[in-house]
């Protein structure tokens, strides 16, 4: 039931038009006008509008074709189709070979329109808040045009029907995720900083890329729509490699996709790094779309997903366990933005447990929330960090609240938010993870996992907390602790930038009232509506879809229908965390940073948590050890040893060196004297008559069948002329049981080749003599092998 | 009988054969060219011989065989004075460059 | 023969005028051998393309044969023709050529005329190696091509050109002299069992060589080709070759050259020799994997540019390699489709540093730094070129590595039904596996190098000087940047092209596999029953009563009686 | 019986006309002014370019695959002989160009030079026509003698005078053995004559006399083509000889040896009536041929000296040329023969065409015969670079040389013979092949990758100019259109 719909393409072709433009037609066209440089104004219209147009355009496709859509479907009721289809649009084939067909094709259904509203949207606020954020900027066109190439690559990325089209997307937020974290190269920790994030996404990619090779060994498809028809779903099913099911192997390579473009354990590595870029950028690529396309993805493949709970679990725990240690990790950070970027991995650690524990909409639901209060997270710091002439230590910073308003407040809803405090957003999206954590308990997965996931979530969640309002009171609370020169440039951001922050802020506020907690009255009918549950519904196959559970054969994902009072005490107890976290943070922070804190880092013990806190437990090292250094030590080895010793040194010039030597070897006896050169006739003709005229005969046997031998005299190497044996006149006699007489006499022709059959006594040992006559001056030569005659009944058969 | 009776061919084939490989050694273990060139003439003549006992060899019941034995030892002995009288000269001018005819001395030419 | 089939020896024809035109032009005028030359390649190219006219997409045999006598009394002949595998090779030759001679504008100055025509001549070579459709023709073109490209790297190469040049001719000539040997082999077993003897490639298709023969002249073709490939560890030619070469040389090396690897494996190795392609076809599997792997760790080990793309060059040819070895379409197409990309992306990344050289004289990776800053428009050019090279998606680049580790993935059949490859390449997923963890390795050396070059601060004063990419260098990056991005977003039409010629590939390539034991026989055709091994001899060929009498007594027979004798009757 | 009828005399063209040329020539130069020697020259190319028509009319005048005798079976006629007769003449013809400017510059005129040419040529075209042992050792020492004493022709060379030594000594050692082995032959056959002695020993197979007289056999013409172990020869009267007697050499007195191989070993003694193994003779030289190709090319890597090394080099092709004879041996309806006359053919084209540019780069302050002499000659005279390249390719067996398809057309009728079993032979051929490039171009490499050490003077002859360019338009036209030459070769 999908309906074609010729405007899809129009929204990532709008921002990649806008890229085209700004990277080339501008800057070619730019001479025209007399100028070197092509105009700011003109590259910021260009690029805001078409990321506006997309969003214009996704919002009427989302609020009228769609919207219709779902209606429809929604009021089927029961009757309803399993899901719908959405809006398609078939562009064109992009590759056709053999089995494999991939279409040029988009999909505008609700989970795609979800992700298309929050980067279009976000990602308009974002370009316009680049405006002031980013002005004065050399390389401005640049800047705005690999962020328009972002914003369609992420939009290809959210439409693609296919998983190798959803790979384009995917690649190409990568590559621009590259470029502008390392934008400003000149700085040489920038450059690379691009670099490990393109590297470690790429590990990630390799095991996409095996997923899809995998998922179509399997399923013969890598279209969604033809993933979900039940043939393919049994397929999943199938044993693989190992006994697991084939799905689980297919679902854990698509997980480790999304750990390298999710930041995930243990590939979370290049995110905290990422912050090099401007801060538009961590906003937008690194918070709010970019690293959430892990999280789309398995919520894209949850009919995969459905069919592994151990890939589920596996998930989860490494969603929970990131969630967990970048939190921690967050408490050590001075710098504004790497605390934001560890806060940023362990919410999606968070909404990787809600994917895993199967609560998509969970997961989609802290996404949205997610994205508008963490992009407002990092417009705010940008903010923050324009004032402070760019420097991010938060050390340095504090009683900004007096400066800049505007920036405060925003800071402030966030925090909020991203703490869990009712009734913001962020409380609802992660009370939702939590419950869906607290109630999960798939086949196989044992009572306790469901717990533990709760309890290491409820943890971070308390540390999410701490850490947010210690940035808070370090940067806004307490007094100014930057030097003087710094304080006079402080001021307040420009409208452009601030503006952005209030409506982001704004949404943080409302945004919650979407996924409101499945409170249940006595008909077991939700009391609160939760649009954002039914909304996907329509998409993704959320726990308690029947249709699927048949497909799979048994119930293996039970619905997690918690009680009233249980979701209500969940409710209780996040909201009771997160004021803890606030509170304590307070108690330490409130006045700046705290001497205690910094004591105890510096003492003991505590120095050594602080400094492998501090050190992200040393990950990064342990990446640079095991993978790069290895890598590179490896490649010089590799090169020496390989290449230019063994290869290059040993083999070519080795024999280069050796016939060399042979040349100086001849060049030595041919000495000029002549009768050198006659004792070399004498004694070289001598060898070589004696070499060509060694006799040797000898014989090749082929063991027909059972006990049939058939004997092939070998006389190549025989010259006679030692002998004078004429070998026309020769006769050849075989000995073939032993018994010292001839069993076979024949003459023997050279230029005929003569075969001999026997048949011995069954299988065994037999010792065979063939002996050759010169008839001319009656020599013998005459040879003796031992043959071995097999019993050919046991094997069946011979070669 | 007397002991010329049992001279066959084959006596005149051992000479030539001792003659030829005078001939070679004295080849392979003069230095003077010009005994080196005696030598050859040697070896030269042996085959002459073996030519002219085996032409006398078939005289008997082959005798286009034996003429052309005879032929062949006088074409032979006609190109031997011709090959002599070339390396005579070959040795002259060597002679003449070097002023000795040792050939173990001529190492101009080497490697 | 039509009228279009005299477009192939046209194709041949034009270069060559053109090179003994440009050789006949006065010394002093460098410039007029640059135009004529140019335009000549440039004429060659149009010709090329007005050859995509008469060429029916659909016909999935040779198309525009070209047939004459060449040597009667050997049966070679002067055949020619394309198919939907060749003809990409030929566009790619003829498209590279203006771009290699226009990029030398500036970089060759001294013997240009000599320059011109060798490269002129290095494309008739090229051009005829990929259209020869007789084993010897196809001989005789590839050891041509051997001669201007060691004149090429020898004249206006670098240091240690003379050691570079030789080994590279040694090389390439000890891999195609074993070749030989194989033809002649192929040749006598043809003319002993049809009487006939031919070197013409479709007919010499038909035999079918015992197994044990298949194996040795497949592994004697299989050696020619993995050399030029180059298949690990056979490629150490390579590197220094194309570090030593001047530019042109090296984008000629690896645009063009490197593809008459695998180009002759799909033309000529595994069509007539399919069993022993099978049979060795794991082994060169697990080389390329492991060339795939290697190439990228080497290639990260170097610090001058040229020998790491060189390396880089190692890597991606082994996804060529593995993707014809997986025997699918998928595998076949990705691998022509990997080959044309690399042809691109490789000779923008050789050409670009080719504009480094120019200016600075060094190819060491350290010297530079920060030249985005100095040199942007070059920076978005490299860039492109680099991001095909590493196999992004939208760019030419990702299509052909993914569709090779695709088609080796599933080259053993999906779950459900397994193909008839699966008996003969063990362990697919795994060097699928291998060769994807390739485009890990392929970003981590080629972005290395580029931050080395382009990113980071500009601190090296003598790079403060230079200028900017100009407008004919520009042009000649263009046309490369469009055919990446052209070939990564709608590869469709090139699929389109190269999939019947693969299919009708792969089906014969699976009908020969057939019963391989036997005799020497024609396909179709029984085997003659014999215990014999065939003989060669044109006689006995001739005589097909030799020798096969056998008593039938013989084989019940108690161990005291008399065994038999065979002897031939003639 | 000995008969001579009128008819026979008709046969003897070339042989005649160059015998007859070469008299009145020495008689020319005994009258000749000294300073008017042109002349001299320009009579024996008339006298090649004569015998070359004789030839070809023969040659026209004969079926294929038939044969005359002629003078009692002394000499055969056949089309292969008359082959060989225009190729002998016509390398007499170029080499005489090349001889007369070579002469000139340096200084040697010599006279008798061109009439004891013109004689060897005869000596080589009565080998060719041979049809009896008599006769073959009459033209080898006819050849021979001339060759020694061209070789000493620079009277006050101290190289010319020691390698004409050496030649003639190490020459006339072997005419012992060829005498004593045909002697030995004759004793075993009774016959002298070639055909006689196949008939005959397809009766009597073989006897030890047989054994002894092909042993004699094998070292003689193992001499006159330097084959190893009997080449040592060879690079030092090469390098010793002024360099046209070398090319002469090179060129036409190894062609006529193995042209008279192919007289005593292919037809006398051929097929499977010799008693020498499963192969005959051939085992022999199988293992011969496989050292010489080897060591020929191990040998010739280090030279400096480019005589030196195409000395070597030209020991190397004397091993594939074995390989043909083998060929021709063991599988006489094959190809053999006339893959190992194509050969001879390549090979003595761009042997007088190396040589003639050898002769045309030097010039009397400066002989260049160094290869570091050859530095920069790619850039100061790019057309004999050229030429120098082509006959460099061809001995390397590169195409589109005539050298690329004379390795092909023995290796591939050798291949051939006899069920493969002379595979082993091939692949030892072709990977020697490989050896050789790296020698051949080295001398590529000094011409085009080196700087010049000095400026080039050449020597400024047309004659010089034309053999080089005839040359290097065959071996381009043997290269790529082959055909036709094998259609004269009767394939």
């Amino acid at each position: 039931m999908q309906k074609t719909n010729n405007l899809l393409f129009l929204i990532p072709l709008l921002p990649l038009a806008g890229a085209f433009l700004n990277l080339f037609v501008w800057r070619l066209l730019a001479p025209l006008t007399g100028k070197y440089r092509q105009s700011d104004s003109l590259t910021h219209t260009t690029a805001i509008a078409s990321v506006l147009g997309a969003f214009g355009l996704a919002c009427y496709l989302v609020g009228v074709p769609l919207w219709k859509q779902y209606s429809a479907w929604h009021a089927l009721g029961d009757a309803r189709p399993e899901t719908m289809g959405g809006l398609h649009q078939h562009l064109w084939t992009w590759i056709e070979v053999g089995s494999l067909k991939i279409d040029l094709a988009f999909r505008l259904d609700t989970l795609t329109a979800v992700m298309l509203l929050v980067i279009t949207g976000i990602g308009s606020l974002i370009h316009i808040y680049s405006v002031g954020y980013m002005h004065g900027e050399k390389r401005y066109p640049a800047f705005f045009g690999y962020l328009n190439l972002f914003t369609g690559m992420m939009l290809i990325l959210v439409l693609g029907d296919s998983l190798p089209i959803m790979f384009i997307g995917w690649e190409g937020v990568g590559l621009c995720s590259y470029l502008l974290i390392g934008f400003w190269f000149e700085e040489t920790a920038n450059a690379d900083a691009g670099r490990k994030a393109f590297v470690a996404n790429r590990v990630g990619d390799f095991a996409f890329l095996l997923g899809i090779c995998l998922l179509f060994y399997a399923t013969g498809s890598v279209d969604f729509a033809d993933l979900q028809r039940p043939e393919s779903i049994d397929a999943l099913k199938e044993v693989f490699w190992g006994g697991e099911r084939m799905g689980f192997y297919i679902a854990l390579l698509f997980f480790i996709g999304a750990c390298g473009k999710s930041a995930q354990i243990p590939l979370y590595v290049w995110l905290p790094d990422a912050m090099a870029g401007p801060t538009p950028v961590s906003a937008l690529i690194h918070a709010a779309t970019m690293v959430t396309a892990g999280v789309y993805m398995i919520v894209r493949m949850s009919f995969l997903y459905a069919h592994s709970t151990t890939a589920m679990a596996i998930v989860a725990v490494v969603g929970a366990l990131t969630a967990l240690f970048a939190a921690i990790m967050a408490f050590a950070q001075t710098d504004l933005k790497k605390v934001l970027a560890y806060s940023t991995v362990s919410q999606l650690g968070f909404m990787f447990v809600g994917v895993g524990v199967g609560a998509y909409t969970a997961g989609v639901f802290h996404l949205i929330t997610h994205a508008f209060f963490k992009a407002g997270l990092f417009l705010a710091a940008g903010s923050v960090m324009h004032a402070m002439s760019g420097s991010g230590d938060i050390m340095k910073m504090g009683g900004l609240r007096k400066y800049m308003p505007r920036t405060r407040w925003s800071f402030l809803i966030y925090c909020v938010a991203i703490a869990g405090i009712f009734p913001f957003s962020g409380f609802f999206s992660k009370d939702e993870i939590l419950a869906g954590a607290f109630g999960a308990g798939a086949e196989g997965w044992g009572p306790v996992l469901g717990k533990f996931l709760w309890a290491t979530l409820s943890i971070a969640a308390l540390g999410t907390a701490f850490y947010m309002f210690r940035l808070y009171f370090l940067v806004f609370g307490g007094e100014l602790r930057c030097d003087e020169e710094t304080k006079s440039h402080i001021h307040e951001s420009p409208y452009s930038m601030t503006v952005p922050l209030m409506i982001l802020a704004a949404f943080t506020c409302v945004i919650g009232v979407i996924g409101f907690p499945h409170l249940l009255d006595d008909k077991k009918e939700l009391i609160l509506p939760t649009y954002l549950h039914d909304w996907l519904s329509s998409t993704v196959v959320d726990f308690g879809r029947e249709s699927l559970l048949m497909a799979n054969g048994t119930s293996s994902i039970p619905e997690s229908h918690l009680s009233n009072t249980l979701t209500i005490g969940l409710m209780i107890g996040a909201f009771a965390i997160g004021l803890i976290g606030i509170f304590t943070a307070k108690a330490i922070y409130g006045r700046g940073p705290s001497e205690k804190v910094a004591a105890m880092c510096e003492t003991g013990n505590g120095k050594a948590i602080h400094n492998v806190v501090l050190n992200k437990f040393y990950v990064d090292e342990l990446y640079e050890w095991s993978l790069y250094r290895f890598f590179r030590g490896a490649a010089k080895t590799l090169h020496e040893v390989v290449d230019r010793f063994l290869i290059d040194g040993l083999v070519v010039n080795g024999s280069a060196w050796l016939i060399d030597r042979g040349s100086r070897g001849l060049q030595l006896f041919q000495n000029g004297q002549l009768h050198r050169y006659l004792v070399g006739v004498v004694v070289g003709g001598a060898l070589i008559f004696y070499f060509a005229s060694s006799p040797k005969v000898s014989f090749d046997y082929k063991q027909l069948n059972a006990n049939e031998v058939e004997f092939t005299p070998d006389f190549s190497s025989l010259t006679t002329i030692r002998g004078g044996l004429d070998a026309k006149g020769a006769t050849i006699t075989f000995d073939l049981d032993s018994d010292g007489e001839a069993d076979f006499t024949s003459e023997y022709h050279p230029q005929k080749p003569m075969k001999v059959k026997w048949t011995f006594g069954g299988a065994g040992k037999y010792k065979v003599s063939m002996t050759m006559t010169d008839a001319v001056f009656d020599e013998k030569y005459s040879v003796t092998r031992t043959i071995t005659v097999k019993d050919l009944a046991v094997k069946g058969g011979v070669k | 009988m007397s002991v010329f009776y049992d001279i066959t061919v084959s006596h005149f084939l051992v000479l030539a054969a001792a003659l030829f490989t005078v001939g070679i050694a004295g080849v392979l273990l003069r230095r003077n060219a010009l005994i080196v060139m005696m030598s050859i003439e040697l070896m030269l003549n042996a085959a002459n011989i073996t030519v002219l006992a085996f032409s006398r060899g078939f005289a008997g019941n082959n005798h286009e065989a034996a003429y052309q034995g005879q032929a062949f030892a006088l074409t032979v002995i006609a190109i031997a004075a011709a090959e002599a009288a070339v390396g005579l000269a070959i040795v002259v001018t060597v002679f003449r460059t070097r002023r000795h005819s040792d050939i173990d001395r001529l190492t101009m030419l080497k490697n | 023969m039509t009228g279009a089939s005299a477009l192939l020896p046209a194709l041949l024809v034009l270069p060559l005028v053109g090179a003994i035109l440009v050789m006949l032009l006065p010394k002093e005028e460098p410039g007029l051998a640059r135009g004529v030359s140019l335009g000549v390649s440039i004429a060659t190219l149009a010709l090329s393309l007005v050859i995509l006219g008469p060429y029916d997409t659909k016909i999935a045999s040779m198309q525009m044969v070209f047939d004459k006598e060449w040597i009667p009394g050997m049966g070679a002949r002067f055949k020619l023709g394309v198919d939907g595998i060749s003809i990409f090779m030929v566009l790619l030759t003829t498209f590279l050529t203006p771009i290699i001679l226009l990029s030398a504008f500036k970089a060759i100055t001294s013997r240009v005329r000599e320059f011109c025509a060798l490269l002129l001549i290095l494309e008739v070579g090229m051009l005829g190696a990929f259209l020869s459709l007789d084993l010897l023709l196809f001989y005789v073109f590839w050891e041509i091509m051997l001669i201007p490209m060691y004149l090429l790297i020898g004249i206006w190469g670098g240091q240690r050109r003379i050691y570079a040049s030789i080994k590279f001719v040694i090389y390439t000539m000890a891999g195609s002299l074993l070749m030989l040997v194989a033809i002649f082999y192929l040749y006598a077993q043809y003319g002993s069992v049809t009487g006939e003897y031919t070197l013409d490639l479709t007919q010499l298709e038909r035999l079918v060589l015992p197994r044990d023969v298949q194996i040795y002249c497949f592994a004697a073709f299989a050696l020619a080709f993995a050399i030029k490939v180059p298949l690990f560890p056979l490629h150490t030619w390579l590197p220094d070759a194309h570090v030593q070469a001047p530019t042109a040389g090296s984008v000629v090396l690896a645009g063009v050259l490197l593809k008459f690897g695998i180009y002759g494996f799909l033309r000529f190795a595994m069509p007539l020799f399919p069993y022993g392609a099978a049979e060795l076809a794991p082994y060169l599997a697990y080389l390329a994997a492991a060339g795939i792997v290697y190439g990228a760790f080497v290639a990260f080990a170097q610090s001058d540019v040229k020998k790491l793309v060189a390396y880089s060059s190692v890597s991606h040819l082994g996804f060529c390699m593995i993707g014809i070895f997986a025997m699918n379409a998928e595998g076949i197409e990705g691998s022509i489709y990997a080959m044309i990309s690399h042809g691109l992306t490789t000779s923008g990344l050789f050409l670009a540093i080719g504009v480094l050289y120019e200016r600075r004289h060094t190819r060491e990776m350290s010297e530079y730094g920060g030249l985005w800053k100095q040199m942007p428009v070059f920076a978005g050019l490299f860039l492109m070129c680099m991001l095909g090279s590493v196999g992004l998606p939208g760019l030419s680049g990702f299509v052909g590595e993914f569709l090779t580790i695709f088609g080796m993935f599933i080259s053993g059949g999906t779950a459900g039904e397994p193909t008839f490859w699966a008996e003969f390449m063990p362990h697919p997923m795994l060097l699928g596996a291998v060769a994807t963890s390739g485009v890990i390795f392929g970003a981590i050396y080629l972005l290395y190098m580029f931050q080395k070059m382009m990113f980071g601060p500009l601190d090296n004063p003598k790079n403060k000087e230079l200028k900017d990419v100009s407008w004919r260098e520009i042009s000649v990056f263009t046309p490369l940047i469009i055919g990446i991005v052209v070939m990564g977003l709608y590869p469709k039409p090139f699929i389109k092209v190269m999939e019947p010629a693969v299919d009708r590939f792969i089906s014969r390539f699976e009908a020969k596999l057939i019963e391989p034991d036997g005799p020497a026989h024609l396909i179709g055709q029984p085997a003659v029953a014999s215990d014999r091994a065939p003989k060669t001899a044109p006689k006995a060929a001739a005589d097909p009563h030799a020798g096969h009498a056998h008593a039938e007594g013989a084989h019940k027979a108690p161990p005291t009686k008399k065994p038999t004798a065979e002897e031939p009757a003639h | 019986m000995i008969t001579i009828v009128p008819n026979d005399f008709l046969y003897l063209g070339p042989l005649a006309v160059l015998t007859l040329v070469g008299l009145l020539l020495i008689l020319a130069e005994a009258f000749a002014i000294a300073r008017s020697r042109r002349f001299l020259m320009q009579l024996t190319v008339a006298g090649c370019v004569m015998a070359v028509i004789a030839s070809i009319y023969t040659w026209r005048s004969l079926e294929p695959g038939g044969h005359v005798t002629a003078f009692s079976g002394m000499l055969l006629v056949d089309r292969m002989s008359m082959f060989l007769c225009t190729l002998f003449a016509g390398i007499t013809g170029l080499i005489a160009m090349l001889g007369a400017a070579h002469q000139h510059e340096y200084n040697w005129q010599v006279g008798e030079f061109y009439g004891l040419m013109l004689l060897a040529a005869a000596g080589m075209c009565m080998i060719a026509m041979a049809g009896d042992l008599i006769t073959i050792f009459i033209g080898i020492e006819t050849m021979s003698l001339a060759v020694y004493v061209m070789t000493a022709a620079r009277r006050r060379s101290r190289a010319g005078s020691e390698g004409a030594i050496k030649y003639f000594l190490v020459g006339a050692f072997a005419s012992g053995f060829l005498v004593y082995g045909m002697a030995l032959l004759y004793g075993a056959t009774g016959t002298t004559n070639l055909q006689g002695i196949s008939r005959a020993l397809a009766v009597t197979h073989s006897s030890s006399l047989t054994v002894a007289a092909i042993f004699m056999l094998i070292i003689a013409f193992g001499f006159k083509i330097a084959a190893i172990p009997f080449h040592m020869w060879a690079p030092d009267a090469y390098e010793g000889a002024p360099t046209p007697v070398t090319a002469f050499m090179a060129a036409a007195v190894k062609s006529a040896a193995i042209a008279g191989m192919i007289r005593v070993f292919v037809q006398a003694l051929g097929g499977d009536v010799v008693p020498f193994g499963q192969m005959g003779w051939s085992s022999i030289f199988a293992i011969i041929a496989a050292i010489t190709m080897t060591v020929g090319n191990i040998g010739a890597l280090r030279q400096n000296n480019i005589k030196r090394m195409l000395a070597y080099s030209s020991v190397a092709h004397a091993g594939v040329l074995l390989v043909g004879l083998i060929t021709a041996g063991i599988a006489p309806e094959g190809e053999g023969l006339a893959s190992v006359l194509y050969y001879l053919l390549a090979y003595s084209v761009a042997t007088v065409g190396a040589f003639g540019v050898v002769v045309w780069i030097g010039n009397r302050d400066r002989e260049r015969v160094l290869i570091s002499d050859w530095y920069g000659l790619g850039a100061a005279n790019p057309a004999a670079a050229m030429v120098m390249t082509l006959f460099m390719l061809s001995f390397a067996g590169i195409p589109p040389t005539g050298g690329f398809f004379a390795k092909f057309f023995l290796f591939k009728s050798a291949l051939m013979a006899q069920d493969g079993a002379l595979m082993w032979l091939v692949i030892v051929g072709v990977l020697n092949s490989m050896i050789s490039i790296f020698y051949y171009l080295k001398v590529v490499m000094a011409m085009y990758f080196r700087e010049a050490t000095g400026e080039f003077k050449p020597l400024n002859s047309g004659a010089v100019t034309f053999v080089l360019v005839a040359c290097g338009f065959l071996v381009l036209q043997m290269g790529m259109m082959p055909s036709r030459w094998l259609s004269y070769l009767g394939v």
